[in-house]
């Protein structure tokens, strides 16, 4: 396996406070960040996956602990040699810090212009073109909308091409089409230049569609990581899944929940969750419950998708009341988890 | 031949502008550079910058001398300025009452000589140690505990109102509208050692343009002009 | 008089534009790396240097607070050894100077230190020396507050110029001074403040554009 | 009906720009904000909507046409007329926007202040509780993280009790969990009191979750507007289809996408995406085909879910290509949308 | 000698404190709300009003560029209807602060004009009216710089305090000017100058650290 591309060893970061106790943002954390993947960090508002990022480059230095990218500690790194590595570090900043007085092109053009590269322009006008800014070229930021802004801010960070890269919910500001050109690009450059990416988001769909890996994080400390399709298809920790109903999860219908109750008694319909995962999702096994035991199955809510190039899904459903531990028997049995919500009359 | 010239603003820098002109007949070019202040001027000469200059008296040079140790002297004598004491609430100097305020130049060298004119009038006494710059600070006695104001010398005539009187040198007098013989309740001697000079650097004690500019400024037609000009409040002191 | 008096007005005002063009662009020179090293060397921040910014911190204002002709005195050797003579017009520039730079190197830290501190991280975050980020973020960002200090203090030097007179220094403000004030001619300080107002009156609207020029910040009057 | 809330007429705003043609950031507008509902604006970066929404306190300035707020003409509103309006209007802005010398508690006091309330403290900390900020109270905005400063501005826009609201991506900094309760909080106050919502956002599922109307805007241009139920079922602008795949279509598996083919020749499946409308979808149609027809149906992926209170979703399910023709009859006579994707050997 | 010197030194300061004291003070009164209003009277701005704008502007520069001896004798009937006399160093007081009220306009205009756009916006959406948004929004925020703005004013008074000697102000420039300079004094130059130093460090110190106390924006030195 290959040496991890920064691996926080350790890490805590208080924030003295006057007049109060510390204000701790991150505590022990140990995480390691494969090389060329895609790692997402999750969490609440204010657990600290910002601090988590901005120790990579530098920005926040550890209280204690280690952060090491590519083998060298960031902590200990000397003026020349850090900005070797952030050179190395391309970052997406939350609230973009565009420079006022250049240009889109020219804030595109700065980190080319410090890392003394010759012949800027036809690079810059790629990158412009990649973001789909080429009507604004020649605009400031104050005369760019918000998510306009935000992909002046992709394009700078991608402009060296550097090895790793930080993002810090730069799609948050996009619309849907814009933010999958841009993860799309993402996606596009860590697979041909073998990019590492660390992204923080809050979007469930970007981690599903992006991320080969996540971690969440709560409280200042994480409470999960691993490949994104294990810890997506047996979250264990509350706050996972919690973030993933929105996505992968399936909130049951309003119609249904209210006339939902505990008991079958006189119940006309069993209403159960079915989850789906790896290759059974591609077989037809509700087709088979219908055609083998003549149980009729009405899909409820649900939703099937891919993540990390796995099919994963969960469906609810209404089976008749009387066949209903049957039907779960049937489903277990070829592999399905099923659980009973409640019933319906 | 051309020398630059340093003077003070006013009545020196009037009177070497027709020195200038009698000095260019002889083939000398005088190049008149005003000053604002007292000290740069002979500062100046002694460094170099200047050939000569003419805004001092005797007194002031040999204290300058004394401070800073210029290597300077004078070549001739130039003009004489009588000080007097103006006010516009009394009509005389017995008329000043106990704790009265009393205007007088804030440069030690018409600060003092504001100083020895009331002590000539017998209003106070200095201290004798303080020569020809005494300060506020060397009267030792004051009867009437007058109060000094000390002001630019430029400012005098505009604190009238605000001073029960002021001593004020003749060339401010004159400029402000006032008349030294009528308005001035008190006024300097004609033996006052206070007559100024020109001054070069001793080396230059026997140039020719050295005895070309004193010969320029004792011409007739400078006295003519300082005494049509000054009728009186300038007197030539040669 | 006025015959006379609208040369000199007129060769009093060039000599002015002279010594506060000169000083201005000397005291840059000096006083703006002094700005910017001010506003960088403290600790912590990019340059840190804390001994060194309290010591170039007292010097500098050492130089503000002493009293001009003081100053004018105590330099006279700078001023001989630069102007060739300690008076005159040219000669009064090195003391303007050296009273401009430490004031405009404090104008400029304070434009500098009003640059938004995410933009200094972002090009710590690309990896930019120092050097870099007072080049190329630093400045071109302060710009518009830059170009009003610089404003500022030529509108000061304007009215500081007329001390100068105790050195043999000519221009507007020593013409007011020993005219108007000395030699009593109101007409002449009235003309002198007329040509002042009027000159500074074309510094602030020049800066002001100048720095509108340089502000592509979002502007302050869309809507009410 | 009552009165629209907010209503544009012909609206135009232009940027003049030096050296160039004006950008047109908005164009003839002409959209009804109902009273009391909640109305989401979607439609790509750059698109118009911070301008839509800013023109109704009169921020922003139509270059054309008039904006009415409760009957009363913002463009030609003097001073105190505009202060009154505004007095009734809160707002959230994308980039926050909070006071730095204000505490956390400062700041979410300020608008009561300038509305010259007395009695704020309990007021603020009631406020400061339900956006979940109590243990930041005291802090300055510096030392908060990116959602913690968005939930203050959500709290800020909130406290005088506003009648309309405007919310320029008020969550889109902020986790799915915290979203969440934001939400809540919004449709609370939106039910309990009657307060007009105009909200832009970028993520469907907050259209889906809490907006009554919704509007489309694309190039300065209202494409498509309507109930959010009319619009999400059957979405009329490529834009909104674009936009509406992430949360109620659904994106096809990678490993069936990879597989597809046009033609039926030789292949064991055909590929048929269903739509649900309506109560439709809680009939068990594709159990029914299953039982009636015995034709064998695989869910490939799917979502169904609530929009506006109305089950609606869609399927994507494979069905043996020999009885596709014969299910898609059976499924179009019982009210389903159907379409053939393609075919997979 | 020194036995003199050390009373005459200990009284001069306290003279220079009080005729700074005061104009900084009364300065602040006068050029604060000038310098808010001419931050904010820009055309399409908070205030609008700019025919009044470019009017007080010219007459803010009309003051800053009037050299102060011009200015002493031009106002001398107002000092005497203020002070009640026109010498002194209380008389002094008036024209010190007609210096620097217009100094301390420009500098608080500066501070006033950074404060970020967004945030005026916020304040207007929540309707209010100009007056609040002043007090409520652009000072404090502004805090920071206004605080800095005012410490280089009184830097400058404290050498400008020299000048008021003629009109018979006194102080610890006037002092070394006196006594130091015209009497070639070097020790009580040195004094003067000595104290001077102490006492504009000890302003500038005391000045940044209450702006630092005041600014609550993001530190500036977090990591490297
Ligand atoms: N001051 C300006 N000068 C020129 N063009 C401007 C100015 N302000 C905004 N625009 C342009 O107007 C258009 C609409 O901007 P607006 O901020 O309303 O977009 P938006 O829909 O909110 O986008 P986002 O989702 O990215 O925030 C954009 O193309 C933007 O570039
Ligand atoms: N300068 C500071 N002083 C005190 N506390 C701070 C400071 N900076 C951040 N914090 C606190 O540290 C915690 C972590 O902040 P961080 O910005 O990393 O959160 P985050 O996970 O990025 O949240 P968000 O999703 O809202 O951006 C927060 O509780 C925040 O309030
Ligand atoms: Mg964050
Ligand atoms: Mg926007």
């Amino acid at each position: 396996m290959q040496a991890p591309a920064i691996s926080f060893l350790d890490v805590t970061r208080r924030y003295p406070q006057k007049g109060g106790s510390d204000v701790i943002a991150l505590q022990d954390i140990t995480l390691s960040v494969p090389q060329g993947a895609v790692t997402g960090i999750i969490g609440r508002s204010g657990a600290g996956k910002s601090t988590l990022l901005r120790m990579v480059n530098g920005l926040e230095r550890p209280s204690a602990g280690q952060v090491m990218v590519n083998g060298r500690d960031v902590g200990a790194a000397s003026g020349s040699e850090l900005r070797a590595i952030r050179r190395e570090v391309g970052m997406i900043f939350q609230h973009f810090n565009l420079l006022a007085s250049r240009t889109v092109a020219e804030n595109i053009a700065l980190p080319l212009e410090i890392a003394g590269e010759r012949n800027i322009a036809p690079r810059v006008a790629e990158l412009i073109e990649r973001v789909g800014l080429t009507a604004q070229t020649n605009r400031y930021p104050a005369e760019l909308s918000g998510g306009q802004k935000q992909r002046v801010g992709i394009a700078r960070a991608l402009a060296t091409g550097p090895k790793v890269l930080l993002s810090d919910e730069a799609t948050s500001a996009l619309d849907p089409d814009t933010t999958r050109q841009v993860l799309d690009l993402l996606a596009r450059i860590n697979r041909d230049l073998g990019l590492t990416i660390l992204l923080i988001t809050h979007e469930m769909a970007v981690v599903r569609d992006i991320c080969s890996h996540v971690a969440v994080i709560e409280g200042g400390q994480i409470v999960e990581a691993g490949e994104t399709y294990a810890v997506f298809s047996r979250p264990a920790h509350p706050t996972t899944r919690s973030f993933l109903k929105g996505v992968t999860g399936v909130t049951m219908p309003q119609f249904v929940a209210e006339r939902l109750r505990d008991t079958p008694e006189g119940a006309s319909e069993a209403v159960v969750q079915i989850t789906f995962t790896g290759t059974h999702a591609t077989d037809p096994m509700l087709a088979r419950l219908t055609a083998e035991r003549g149980v009729s199955v009405n899909i409820l809510a649900g939703a099937i998708e891919e993540i990390g190039d796995q099919p994963f899904g969960s469906l609810i459903v209404g089976i008749p009341a009387e066949r209903a531990e049957e039907s779960r028997r049937f489903l277990e049995e070829h592999g399905l988890l099923t659980e009973v919500l409640g019933y319906v009359d | 031949e051309e020398i630059k010239v340093g003077v003070s603003v006013g009545e020196h820098a009037e009177i070497m502008e027709q020195v200038a002109k009698v000095a260019e007949t002889k083939g000398l070019t005088i190049d008149i550079i005003e000053f604002t202040d007292y000290v740069v001027p002979n500062q100046a000469l002694n460094d170099g910058d200047l050939q000569a200059n003419s805004f001092q008296h005797q007194p002031y040079l040999d204290n300058q001398i004394k401070d800073r140790g210029f290597d300077l002297v004078s070549v001739g004598k130039t003009i004489t300025t009588p000080m007097g004491v103006y006010s516009q609430k009394l009509k005389s100097l017995d008329d000043l009452a106990e704790g009265n305020s009393v205007a007088i130049p804030n440069d030690p060298t018409n600060g003092g000589r504001a100083l020895l004119l009331l002590q000539a009038k017998g209003l106070i006494k200095v201290d004798d140690a303080a020569g020809l710059s005494p300060t506020p600070l060397d009267v030792t006695e004051n009867a009437k505990k007058l109060k000094f104001l000390e002001l630019d010398a430029a400012q005098l005539p505009r604190a009238l109102a605000d001073a029960d009187a002021a001593v004020i040198n003749t060339n401010y007098a004159l400029e402000a509208g006032l008349n030294p013989e009528k308005d001035a309740i008190a006024i300097e001697d004609a033996d006052s050692p206070y007559a100024n000079i020109i001054v070069v650097r001793t080396a230059d004690k026997d140039a020719d343009w050295a005895k070309t500019l004193v010969e320029a400024y004792h011409s007739p037609e400078v006295k003519a002009y300082i005494q049509n000009k000054y009728t009186g409040a300038v007197i030539p002191a040669w | 008089m006025w015959t006379n008096l609208a040369p000199l007005l007129w060769e009093s005002t060039l000599q002015t534009l002279y010594m506060v063009a000169m000083s201005t662009l000397i005291g840059t020179l000096i006083g703006g790396p002094l700005g910017i090293f001010l506003a960088t060397s403290r600790r912590g921040e990019l340059l840190s240097a804390p001994i060194l910014n309290t010591v170039l911190g007292l010097v500098v204002n050492a130089a503000r607070s002493t009293p001009f002709i003081i100053l004018v005195v105590a330099i006279i050797p700078l001023t001989r050894l630069i102007a060739g003579t300690s008076i005159g017009t040219t000669a009064a520039i090195v003391p303007l100077t050296i009273a401009s730079a430490p004031f405009i190197a404090r104008l400029i830290e304070t434009a500098i230190r009003e640059v938004d501190a995410g933009l200094i991280e972002a090009a710590r975050a690309m990896g930019a020396t120092p050097g870099q980020i007072v080049r190329k973020v630093l400045i071109p960002e302060a710009m518009p507050g830059i170009i009003l200090g610089l404003t500022l203090a030529v509108v000061s030097l304007i009215g500081y110029s007329a001390m100068v007179g105790a050195v043999g220094g000519e221009g507007l403000g020593d013409l007011g001074i020993r005219y108007g004030y000395q030699r009593f001619m109101p007409e002449v300080m009235l003309a002198v403040v007329v040509i002042l107002i009027v000159l500074v009156q074309l510094v602030q609207s020049l800066g002001e554009w100048i720095a509108s020029r340089f502000d592509k910040r979002a502007p302050r009057n869309r809507g009410r």
